[in-house]
């Protein structure tokens, strides 16, 4: 079994960091995973995405056409992936930034305002971690708790006084997305 | 050693210091960089020597003298820095001293991009600087393989006294895998006897590539081509997947050739007789492997990003047995398992093969169209 | 009664770094905590009244996103009238 | 938008910059460079006839940015590139805009001899201390015990030298007919910043010889700093390192007001 | 004009100038040295551009400036200088600018030499620099040639805004004999519709070789590469020399198969069936008509000053057609006749002919012991 | 030969100059330069710690005239590869010797560099204003108005600008703390090239960091003049335009005596 | 009908501008020519040589490996070339520079103190022109007139004051080979 | 009366320069046109009384031809006893 993640955004946004944790999390749940950035020259303000693949078996492409699920951060990551998404897939959509409809009918969309959520969890540089816990809870390819040892060990010591508050945005995401979730079902 | 998250960059300069790299001099350039900052954390922790340089030319000098004195050296770009490297790659070649060089192949030409590609192949294999030699020349397609080839490079670039190259594409220098790092080794004490080091006691001695009398210049370009010859009789590398009973080869190195695998899987699925042919070794090139199996399989499909380098040498080995099919993405795109799938199923077709010499005008139009 | 003044921040442009808002010599610029721009950033505003329309800002600005107008002398004039 | 006929336009976008926006981080000064050299187009009203040469670092986009026409240089050849246009091109002004890696680090030998030739061309230089793009490591121009990805444990002035200050440098040569340090950190040196370029460019209008303005600027991504507190930084650690000032102002030159 | 005794490096400057070369940019190197000298005496002159640069690197990136502007322009050097060029040359492929390179190849590699060689063929056929493109690349065997090539450089230059090489070695750059200069051109008077000249009253221009998304640096691969399928369809150029009945055919450029002609003479006066095919657009390379000698001919025998560096061309073409023999000196030895003729007569024998894959193992072990 | 017993030797070709005849032309002070870098060797008793470095240029045979490890660097390129070998090893004595086409054109960025890092190695700068092995053509040193094979009707200021003095450029950065230029044109002038190099080689060998010493020379081949002439030319003509002098001396190297 | 005469010695003997007056006058006299340098990297002191091949037809290879006739100005040469001359071939010994005997007998040998004759005519530098003479004398491939043409065309203008000087180097070298020439018979 | 000293000349090195003529403060040598050293020079020679041994020949001989001795302190004594 193979579970091809891609999450989007524009550079600065923690696409890849996030990507990081999801691979770091695999590796502790004794899994073959690889971590494939698109990595952009622009240090900020670029787009930037990364593909996480997590497999039983050898991995052979790092990268996938049609991912089973995507984390869009912004704008032109919609435009991107929204066909690309593998049918009856996830799409985590950070709507503070995309105030667009996601036309497609045949995967499961949750949307999150995870700028917001994360300026009200006191950093706007918690948005990724809202999002990333959205996608666990919509599709639970790795269990939160082995999300959270990896965070523990390898968020960068100058960020350790986020540790909690990562944590706490990785909830919140799960929380909300549950809701959206149920709402979608109503 | 337990296996880790590895950057294929970090991997390989960590392999390198386990190898007992002594000198490092290197210039930042993406997607190669990460490589040069690990090695600035971990030589001087060491007590290593490590050096950015003003740029790739002075690099590439600077290993050429640290490789006279006989300690182990290296240094890592990408295109357009190993371009600038090529008259002191020739320098070095022609004064017989080890090496070792990491190129991060990006897209070009030109400064182009700095997405994964493969178009350094010729100039590493064959073009790569004046006069008649060639590098040792190595392409990872996993961490793991970064690591493991990084540690072979500086062994055989000893044994042969050449230059060895570990040429993966962006995409091995900027994933992460799980990946096992070797036991750190202790550094060479003894220099060896042709090292230009200052010791007293004994003849002076002269590290030069320069031989005035073409007669002298020749015997060295002799004794290069005779190392060569021992090279290819003995470091030829290559892995293959599922061709006992395999009537489509593909043939493709570094992540090409990892993306293929994916491709052959699925076509294996669904019973197509395709297996893989990944050449490890790209210089010296496993002519003799290829032609074999030209001897047993229908049609060759090479798989690239690039125009077709590796191209030209699996047809040198081939020599017509068998039609020999191209695909390739350039510009830094690496192509995704379903193109090179759709490629399988096509030379599965007979109709569909171009034996008629136009099989890269085909391919530029099939491409073309798919892109246009 | 000093010259009175405006700015009109280009939300294309503003990445919303700050730096018009300390260079700012009436403290009249603020981020817009409420808008986000296409890029995620909060863009400046003009958030008071006192702008003089000295144009610091513009000056300063690394994105080339402000526009400063300023009351046109012969409307002064008028109010002086 | 609607323009309230009742107000004067005090300051607005020059015409010399391209109405697109720029890749460079938030409260970066290369877009303040990038700004003021196009004032300076638009008041000398040479916009048509530069010709710019973009550089290989953050500014490698420059070409975007300004409405005239552009060519994008090797790392480091800017300078050789500027020469070939120039020879053959006696009649335009020509211009560089290069980073500190690239200009001193990788480009030291074109500079220097561009210089030395006292080529009809002027270089916008502008020195943030680091390698921007590639992720902030090391630069000749690295201040001493500075950290950077390439020297993590602060720049060892015993192992790499002390900063060079390529104004200086360059002022030795004779070929050089105006060389000056500015910086970007504040409005008032943003001000001196833009006459200089003004200056450097009618110095090659006037057909004197070399011209180059050094820019101090910030680079909050790689420096680990706000925008604000970079513009402090340069103040208080840069400007003491790299003084601002004029070290060539050939008498012709002196001459232009 | 009359018939002058020149200078292979002079003839060379001159018939640049009279194509309408307007600025020439280089640096001094042996064997090439007398190319830039007469340069700077003449360009003054004409008001036109000459101008030493600081190294082979500014150089070429003077030239890639000037070329931006739509002039004609170029340089020259030898081997060691040009593989100091590579990055730039890249450049100016990935920006489609025209330019004309003289590269009067000598012994390697490193400091080598200054005596004739042909070490430069791979590196300027196929290697040179990173990324997928090809420059035209045209070998002279005479002075007269390397007139007619030069100014043909300028105009394949321009019309297919790419680089184009004239591949000359030492020996064509050192000799003297009687050539014919053309009529001296006038300039180009208007600049094409791409150059980047600072002009009022028209959309701004840029030239850069950087295309940051993939798949716009693939178009702009796809346009080099189609473009170089219409260059191979037309600019293909050879000579060829008592073929008709040719059972042995010499294959041989430059120098070598000018060396190559007089073995060719003698083996015929004696009614060996010998004949010569000498490349003169090595890159394009004269495939297709290889190809269609393999079949009538039995042995193939290449000669060259380097180790085999077209050889493998020729084999491509042949595709194992006919057994293709080699021959060649390193390092600055330019053979003599009585060499070539001596293979000749190996090659007529079929038990001295090697089809069996050893050919370069078997023709060092000769050489070895010839001047060992 | 037998010697007298009843006599002493006062001069001897040194211990450090190999017994092989020099290509260099009749009257040529490469040797010069060779012959009293060979004397200080030997005093100093460092010929078999020592590591020389040669360039491309007429001196790419002084590997073969000196009795220590060598090396021949591409053309320019002496510094880099000196830096790479004084790393690995520093406790050896790492020269390099360059001519000015070598040094100041081609190689202009590594031995800035090298210069600006302090790297602990000694330059041996030989100045005769061309480019010798190459059939004379011009040098960035070569003197305005100067006729050769490369600007035949003299050297124009107006297109190449005016001679580059490099001693004066490299005294301008931090990381020098020895550099002098001295002229071989007459005994007297050798002799104090002698101590001068003596002196660069002491502060390689009490590690105070790069040391330079620039020795105007001569290339009577090129310059088409006999020996003498070209002594009188140097004295004539190089010197006013190459002061010698001192342009760089740290505190710690003026403590050298 | 292709004659091939190699001229060699050290650099600075004027070994290359003789076989350039050969091919000069050769042209002069409308026959294929090459001239063909060993151009060695030092101004001086090394050895230099240069083949000039004079044909009536096209000519192929520039170089010869068995010349009909070589010019010898300095030891070495002696050593490379005394096996090498053609059988019946011709060797010009400058017995200035060369002490030791000739060992062939299968050819013809002038030998000349070319530069005392050269001081004696009031400059060292005339040496390879004596020796030139001596050479048209013995193979007569050229006429001494066609020779003295080239001489006045293509003399550099800053030795022009020579002129006449080379001129009588020529006819002395001539008239010495004769004379040797002469003696050898007898 | 002054020390006396002679030099000697190694033909293998001297390329007849003449540098060393010129040098000498005593005038003392010559070039010796009756020999020719392997490569065709016309070696220094000490053509004449006076030499002192003060070495400046040997201090601008480019080519280290040049030895120089000088008449021992003890022997000199022994003239003037
Ligand atoms: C030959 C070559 N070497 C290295 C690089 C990688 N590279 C791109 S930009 C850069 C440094 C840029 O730093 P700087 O010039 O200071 O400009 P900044 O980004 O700081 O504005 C480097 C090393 C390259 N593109 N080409
Ligand atoms: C890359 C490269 N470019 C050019 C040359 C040719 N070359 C050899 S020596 C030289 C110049 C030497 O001049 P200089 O350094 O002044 O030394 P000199 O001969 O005058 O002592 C040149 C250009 C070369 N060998 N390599
Ligand atoms: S300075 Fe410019 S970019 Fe920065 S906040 Fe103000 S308006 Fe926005
Ligand atoms: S990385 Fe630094 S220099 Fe580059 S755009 Fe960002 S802030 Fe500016
Ligand atoms: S050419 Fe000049 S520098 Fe070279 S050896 Fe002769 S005199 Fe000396
Ligand atoms: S200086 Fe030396 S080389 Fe010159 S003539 Fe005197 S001894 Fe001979």
């Amino acid at each position: 079994m193979q579970t091809e993640i891609v999450i989007s955004g524009f550079g600065g946004q923690g696409v890849l960091f996030a990507g990081q944790i999801l691979a770091y999390a695999a590796i502790e749940a004794d899994k073959e995973v690889t971590w494939f950035p698109s990595y952009g020259p622009e240090m900020r303000g670029g787009t930037a995405n990364c593909t996480v693949i997590i497999s039983d078996q050898e991995i052979g492409s790092p990268n996938v056409r049609r991912p089973e699920a995507v984390i869009i951060m912004n704008l032109p990551s919609l435009a991107k992936y929204e066909n690309l998404v593998r049918s009856g897939g996830t799409l985590i959509v950070n709507s503070s930034l995309i105030n667009r409809e996601v036309q497609r009918e045949d995967i499961r969309v949750v949307k999150i305002k995870a700028n917001e959520v994360a300026e009200s969890l006191g950093d706007k540089r918690l948005t990724n971690m809202v999002l990333l816990g959205a996608l666990l809870e919509s599709l639970p390819v790795l269990e939160m708790e082995t999300i959270k040892k990896a965070l523990e060990k390898h968020l960068p010591s100058r960020k350790r006084n986020l540790l909690q508050a990562n944590k706490d945005a990785l909830d919140k995401g799960a929380e909300l997305a549950e809701v959206r979730d149920f709402m979608l079902l109503v | 050693m337990p296996r880790e998250l590895l950057k294929g960059n970090v991997a390989m300069a960590e392999a390198a210091i386990r190898a007992g790299v002594e000198a490092y001099f290197g210039y930042p350039i993406t997607p190669q960089t990460e490589l040069l900052e690990w090695m600035a954390v971990r030589m001087p922790e060491l007590g290593r020597v490590f050096l950015q340089a003003e740029s790739e030319v002075a690099a590439i000098n600077m290993v050429y003298g640290a490789a006279c004195t006989g300690k182990r050296t290296m240094t890592s770009s990408s295109s357009p820095g190993v371009s600038l490297m090529m008259e002191g790659i020739s320098y070095v070649a022609g004064t017989e001293v080890p090496i070792v060089i990491v190129d991060v192949m990006r897209g070009g030409p030109g400064l182009g991009n700095i997405a994964p590609a493969q178009g350094d192949y010729k100039q590493m294999v064959h073009g790569g600087g004046h006069g008649d030699f060639k590098p040792i020349v190595l392409a990872p397609a996993s961490v793991q393989e970064a690591i493991d080839l990084t540690v072979l490079a500086f062994d055989l670039a000893d044994k042969y006294r050449t230059i060895a190259v570990v040429l993966a594409d962006g995409s091995i220098g900027q994933m992460m895998e799980p990946a096992e790092l070797p036991e750190m080794r202790p550094v060479r004490s003894a220099a060896p006897d042709w090292a230009v080091d200052g010791q007293e006691n004994r003849r002076r001695r002269l590290l030069s590539s320069i031989h005035l009398d073409p007669h002298d210049e020749e015997l060295v370009n002799i004794r290069l081509m005779k190392r060569w010859q021992q090279i290819e009789k003995n470091e030829v590398r290559y892995k293959e997947f599922e061709l006992n009973d395999a009537e489509i080869v593909i043939i493709g190195f570094g992540t090409a050739g990892r993306v293929a695998l994916s491709a052959v899987r699925q076509a294996r699925n669904e019973g197509i007789p395709v297996g893989l042919f990944r050449p490890i070794s790209l210089s010296p090139f496993p002519f003799k492997q290829l032609k074999a199996l030209a001897k047993k399989a229908k049609v060759f499909l090479v798989v690239e990003m690039n125009a077709g380098q590796m191209y030209d040498d699996v047809r040198l080995a081939v020599e017509g047995q068998v039609p020999v099919e191209f695909y390739g993405r350039m510009g830094g795109v690496v192509p995704f398992p379903d193109e090179i799938y759709a490629e399988i199923r096509r030379v599965a077709n007979p109709e569909t093969v171009f034996s008629n010499g136009r099989v890269r005008e085909n391919w530029l139009e099939r491409l073309d169209k798919a892109i246009g | 009664m000093p010259v009175r003044g405006t700015i009109e921040v280009n939300e294309l442009y503003c990445k919303g770094c700050e730096l018009c808002i300390t260079a700012c010599p009436k403290d009249v610029i603020r981020l817009d905590m409420d808008r986000l721009t296409p890029k995620g950033y909060h863009p400046a505003m003009l958030a008071s009244d006192g702008c003089t329309g000295c144009a610091v800002c513009a000056v300063i600005c690394p994105d080339a996103a402000i526009t400063v107008f300023r009351e046109a002398k012969h409307n002064t004039a008028r109010v002086y009238a | 938008m609607l323009l309230d006929v009742k107000e004067e336009l005090v300051y607005k976008r020059p015409d010399s910059l391209a109405d697109v926006v720029s890749h460079y981080c938030p409260g970066c000064t290369h877009g303040t460079g990038h700004r003021i050299i196009a004032e300076v187009l638009d008041e000398m009203g040479m916009r048509e006839r530069t010709i710019g040469v973009a550089s290989v670092g953050c500014s490698v986009f420059s070409y975007n940015y300004f409405e005239t026409d552009f060519v994008e240089a090797a790392h480091g050849r800017a300078p050789a590139m500027a020469t070939g246009i120039k020879r053959v091109l006696p009649d335009r002004i020509v211009f560089t805009y290069q980073g500190d890696g690239d200009l001193v680090s990788i480009g030291m030998a074109e500079i220097m001899h561009a210089a030395a030739r006292s080529e009809n061309i002027t270089v916008i230089f502008v020195n943030n201390a680091i390698y921007g793009m590639t992720g902030g490591q090391m630069a000749p121009t690295s201040l001493p015990g500075m950290k950077t990805t390439s020297s993590p444990l602060g720049r060892d002035v015993a192992l790499t030298g002390m900063p060079i200050r390529m104004s200086e440098v360059l002022a030795t040569l004779d070929g050089t007919k105006y060389v000056v340090r500015r910086s970007l950190h504040d409005p008032n040196n943003i001000r001196k910043a833009k006459k200089a370029i003004r200056t450097a460019f009618e110095v090659q209008a006037r057909g004197l010889g070399f011209s180059m303005v050094e820019l101090l600027s910030t680079c909050p991504t790689n420096w680990g700093m706000t925008p604000l507190d970079s513009c402090d930084w340069v103040r208080d650690h840069m400007v003491p390192n790299f003084p601002l000032g004029d070290f060539k102002v050939s008498p012709e030159a002196a001459e232009i007001k």
